[in-house]
């Protein structure tokens, strides 16, 4: 997703002042849209209700009447059109940038996805290019209504010649976008729809780099175990974490930033260090990206684990409607739970394992 | 060398006809202005007990738009869309159906479900959120409300189709809006009905809007029903503020596919009053003068007006369906009292007819997990 | 209690018209008949050097149809789908578009590709399987054939689209047949075209099939051109076995993009004299006698006929035709005497303009496993 | 699946001569349609050219002729409607059999498949149910141009809602496509194309029966280590255990026949056995089926391993075109492979585990 360069900044807009302030995500992922609007007069963002409303979420406020409604345009109501369009433009030599309304409402849009946007590359020998981003407010936890909270990463997770983003902080949010924006190739970018308001210090005129994609951050350091997760479900790892010391663990955790790329290396090490893990993530833990994760440590690091991977994830049902979602989704006890779960007395090989596949 | 037998070409071959059978496609295409039958002498034919009906219905339905989105502003719904201004609308697309016939909403359509007999608080189970579906879909025959727009037209059609082959009387009454016929199902699904000449009424709600996108973003199209033409069958064009146009029109529709001529596709241009939903601000994306203008055309005030004009309303009968309305409302309200709490072990009671072996365990996971909460609430409360 | 103001409602509102801007949607109908040009005297107002011009396109098409087809029943392709009796359509699509244009062709029309100027073996690639696609799309300016079925429509108008924003004067014919247009991709993409007014147009091969389904199963349209009522954009009709008539209605539709008049939608009527694919039986669902009855109106017959009858071509000039399309298919069968050798190493090279560090691992181990093959035969061979 | 009971059978139709006869699996799917389009007149087939030309690949062959236009029916081209229709049709009554042409076809036809298919009982609270089987010729392995070759099992497998099987016998492709079409539940059925043509002495007249779905079936008993497998890789994995007894390893093969559900007591039972497992598919291997049958196992067996699940999948990569898919398929090379990296030493503890995420 480099484009060749192993780090890719975005350098603070000329004049801007420095020091940061309170941002939601949501404005750090509009700064981002902003800026790259700003600096690339081939980027066009398109979607549902993205011009004068500003998004159903925002994250457009303000770029239509900033930039027209030619470089952030109301589309017709047709995910696949959509994304078809955009496909075409970016044949064209434009960087379209796409928002899907929710995760539900870019299946539409799983042909022209899966079909062409991963490989028109692949299909020309690298002729034909597609610099296109897909934004998809991504994951439950806002007490939405049907087909409002869908987690969808895995699907695409599987589709090769896709790029798989999913920022979990602000700076991310914002880096790891224009990145998206800046690659020669499509990427699905997963915004975390629960950190939309979160707020934080941060500022896109501040100078801070973020890592390419394809590089996981290690958020803590700790001894006794690993969790792995991404996007929405850091803060909650983060809180697990905070609650493990109670209990006399000290936990380690992974952001992976990106799913494709993949950071093996990161993750390995982490796990490695400590001996035991667990993946956590919001969608349904069956053939989700959480086995994936799992597997491939497994494979790598079998003789350093002194316990199975665990993963701790969504129900495998559909998603629940507001009122139950809190049973459905991650908890710092269910992770909480999992870690205890990791055999910490040693001897207990050929005894019967007891995992509830979460 | 030659490719080609001359022999085989007889000499008329360039002039002969095409064996394409080409009637008219004009006879398919809508009226030029939306039909409209309050203020005409035609509202004179109608009998009274339907006015009145229609009137009782319309003017609870507004009353209902209201109660419903104060739901929703106090937190009791998690969200509503409301039909305030499409209530013409909603209350003649269930009134033209029979018995046996089926409606298919989309989910801004509670008000046409309730009118064929839903009750109001399983309408809007998904809107309170509990579950994401209340009533019986076979109870009064209305599938469940769609969320993914245009989705339910397929169904609508393929369950039309099936009654056909069974046998049954059915008519299908399918929902959309303006937004919704530009998706690809909305195309699939009137031309499957098409060729299959299905039992289906498509009523399209054009009422200004997806969201905040105006018409004029959606289609180039002259009116939605000329794209009736592209699949051979009629469209028809009404005023959707006009609850007896919208009844006739749809009436006709209904006829037609139950005597087997197949589907008719209906745009009733209509105005969405509120917002799109409670938690929507229609102020970044039209001006509000133009709700004003849309507001003089209210569908409520229009009947009532007429109606009384043609004797058949007096300030007595206005008084009474207002007082229904408002028993209406209360009952509502009380129902909302108090907030339901749904049992968290249901999560897993339908996703198949029988429980997987993985289900089982997740459930076993749940299930001592809230045992171990009951239990540190029973310690609590020592 | 009331629900309304009444003083909000003037006295005349009821009456008041609907917004909507009503012109005349019958404009925008196709001719009732197929346009034809040939043995009619338009005929001769046209160019005698493009005439001649379209005829070798013809004349040489069908004798790649017949070379291409000969290939695949030689195992030399994996598959061929002819485009045998649609000469006159692809020759037209190509011809009418100037340099800066697009065509986005369906995985059939590998015709129109090469008529563009694409390399015949390189247009084939896909059917020989050694790679997905073969030639370089912006070299002459031809999309990738696209599989699966109209999907190519919306990035043929995100393209058209695109090259307006840029200020540039491109032109996009984008091709589908007629069981393509039943797929919601079509649909959307005459939609976003019209509401853009992009610069496309869209050539509807309507051959008579869909593999064995054939159009009445299909539509119940009176013709595919009449859908473009529904989108707001004028539909065009024509006798898709007369080059002329096609040429000249894809030429004004062009001119009318070009013009900024935006998207036109043409169906072109024609008829796939072979199967569907060499591998195809059509035996099992059409009547072959419906097949000898179009041979009498084959595109190249009719053209060759109708230019004698002109006095635009003799039996030198066809002769000559016969040889330069002779030359054409020899020199293919040439390059096909050797079947390609793809290197398995670039399964690799452009799933991302950067390998991930998975797909490096997998490299790894494919050279490995090529390396211990190679030695393998080495040792074998000593 | 079962409706309740926990074997479904199918008995032989009256008058059918008994014995068995060299049928392929193509003729034994025929033979399932046609006894359940005349012993359960609710069913009704749909799809493109099932009609007079019997589909592409013959599997509704003859079945228009015999029972009519309305119970074959050959729909408009379009998937998305193909499978919505039918939604509706399950919904009034019937039980509809859809064919969807190839895997990649299916794709249009995404959000009804996740959306309405998968969600339907539950969003009813099983009020209303979909008796819908949605056919899939699966895979690739038959010389096919793009888009004809795809396997998308990990999508299905990962949306809660749906039944998952995919056989690999004859008796399994009548035996389970008959439960299939007798399910209250919707279910992908995927076809492996490869084997439509593979000859076996079968006939649906024998009384053979057939486990329901969700059974795993042990294919071949092993003590060395344990390949897991279903569909077009049984044939592939018996021939590797074939050859693997040559280099002295008796492998056990199991064929799970449904993905969903999934039998994890077989599965978990054949590797504990052996204390090895390989997982053995065709779709790529990244986030893949293999994934979570590997994470999964290894969360229930850890202990009994004596070395990491290895998968062995397709790459990560679009399908290749028909002169390169030999390079991208499992082979018994690359299985036996596999299995020679199962760590046959057993004091490497601490060492790097070299696995090429295959
Ligand atoms: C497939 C799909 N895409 C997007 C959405 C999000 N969405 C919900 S309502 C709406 C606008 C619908 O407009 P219209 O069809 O005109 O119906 P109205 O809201 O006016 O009743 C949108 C875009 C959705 N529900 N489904
Ligand atoms: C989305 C999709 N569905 C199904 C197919 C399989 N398929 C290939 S060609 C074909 C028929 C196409 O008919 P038509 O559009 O009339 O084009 P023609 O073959 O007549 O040129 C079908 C169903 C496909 N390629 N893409
Ligand atoms: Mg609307
Ligand atoms: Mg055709």
């Amino acid at each position: 997703m480099t484009n060749g360069a192993t780090t890719v900044t975005f350098s603070a807009p000329a004049g801007a002042s420095p020091g940061q302030r309170s941002t939601t995500m949501a404005q750090a992922l509009n700064a981002a849209l902003r800026d790259a609007l700003r600096d690339d007069p081939t980027v066009h963002i398109m979607g549902e209700d993205v011009g004068a409303l500003g998004g159903v979420f925002r994250i457009t406020d303000g770029l239509a009447a900033e930039f027209g409604s030619d470089r952030c345009a109301d589309t017709p109501l047709a995910e696949a059109g959509i994304l078809g369009t955009a496909v075409g433009m970016a044949m064209n030599g434009l960087r379209p940038v796409v928002e899907m309304q929710f995760d539900s409402f870019a299946y539409p849009a799983f042909e022209q996805l899966v079909s062409h946007v991963a490989r028109m590359r692949n299909r020309t020998q690298g002729r034909m290019t597609l610099p296109l981003t897909i934004r998809i407010p991504y994951g439950g936890g806002i007490g939405a209504v049907e087909h409002h909270s869908d987690s969808s990463e895995a699907y695409y997770m599987h589709t090769p010649g896709l790029h798989l983003v999913c920022p979990a902080t602000h700076a991310d949010a914002y880096g790891l976008l224009r990145q998206s924006i800046a690659s020669d190739d499509p990427v699905v970018f997963l915004e975390p729809k629960r950190l939309y308001w979160s707020k934080d210090q941060w500022s896109s005129d501040s100078s801070e780099q973020v890592d390419p994609a394809g590089v996981a951050a290690v958020r803590r350091r700790g001894t006794s175990a690993t969790l792995i997760t991404y996007g929405p479900s850091l803060p909650l790892c983060m809180a697990a974490a905070e609650a493990a010391v109670e209990e006399g663990w000290q936990l380690e955790v992974v952001d992976l930033r990106s799913l494709v790329p993949f950071d093996d290396e990161t993750v390995c090490a982490a796990v490695r260090r400590t001996g035991r893990a667990v993946v956590v993530h919001e969608s349904a833990g069956f053939a989700g990206a959480g086995a994936e994760i799992a597997a491939r440590i497994t494979e790598r690091c079998f003789h350093h684990l002194e316990a199975p991977i665990l993963r701790v994830a969504g129900l495998d049902i559909p998603y629940p409607p507001p009122m139950l979602e809190g049973r459905h989704l991650p908890s710092v006890d269910r992770i909480l739970d999992a870690v205890a779960r990791l055999q910490w007395e040693t001897d207990i090989r050929g005894g019967e394992v007891h995992v509830a596949g979460l | 060398m030659t490719l080609l037998t001359h022999d085989s070409c007889p000499p008329g071959a360039v002039r002969e006809p095409l064996d394409v059978p080409r009637s008219d496609p004009r006879s398919l295409l809508p009226e030029r202005e939306p039909l409209r039958v309050l203020g005409t002498p035609a509202a004179a034919e109608y009998d009274v007990d339907l006015l009145r009906a229609l009137f009782q219905e319309v003017f609870t339905g507004r009353r209902y738009n209201l109660q419903a989105t104060a739901l929703a502003k106090q937190g009791r719904l998690a969200v509503y869309p409301a039909t305030t201004g499409q209530e013409a609308c909603e209350v003649a697309a269930a009134a033209v159906l029979s018995t046996q016939d089926w409606l298919f909403p989309t989910y801004r359509d509670t008000l046409a479900a309730i009118v064929r007999g839903v009750d109001p608080v399983e309408a809007l189970t998904v809107m309170r959120g509990d579950w994401h579906h209340g009533y019986d879909p076979y109870e009064h025959r209305v599938a469940p409300l769609s969320t993914p727009l245009a989705t339910q037209l397929p169904h609508a059609v393929g369950f039309a189709r099936a009654a056909r082959l069974k046998g049954e009387d059915t008519v299908v009454l399918a929902m959309v809006g303006d937004g919704g016929t530009s998706e690809g199902d909305f195309h699939e699904a009137v031309n499957f009905a098409a060729v299959w000449k299905a039992p289906v009424v498509f009523l399209v709600q054009n009422n200004g809007f997806a969201i905040s996108v105006p018409l004029a973003k959606q289609t180039a199209a002259l009116s939605l029903a000329d794209k009736a033409v592209g699949f051979g069958v009629p469209g028809r064009l009404v005023d959707g503020n006009d609850v007896l146009a919208v009844h006739q029109v749809l009436d006709e529709a209904v006829s037609r596919a139950r005597d087997g001529g197949g589907p008719t596709l209906v745009e009733a241009v209509t105005y969405r009053l509120d917002p799109h939903t409670n938690s929507d601000d229609d102020s970044r994306y039209r001006d509000l003068s133009e709700v004003e203008q849309w507001r003089r055309r209210d569908p409520v005030l229009v009947l009532e007006r007429s109606l009384r004009g043609m004797g058949v309303l007096d300030d007595d009968a206005v008084e009474q369906a207002a007082r229904s309305a408002e028993e209406f409302a209360a009952n509502l309200r009380k129902r909302y009292n108090h907030a339901p709490s749904p049992d968290p072990m249901t999560l897993f009671s339908h996703v198949y007819a029988e429980k997987t072996p993985q289900l089982r365990e997740q459930e076993a996971m749940l299930r001592a997990e809230l045992r171990a909460e009951a239990q540190a609430e029973g310690n609590e409360q020592q």
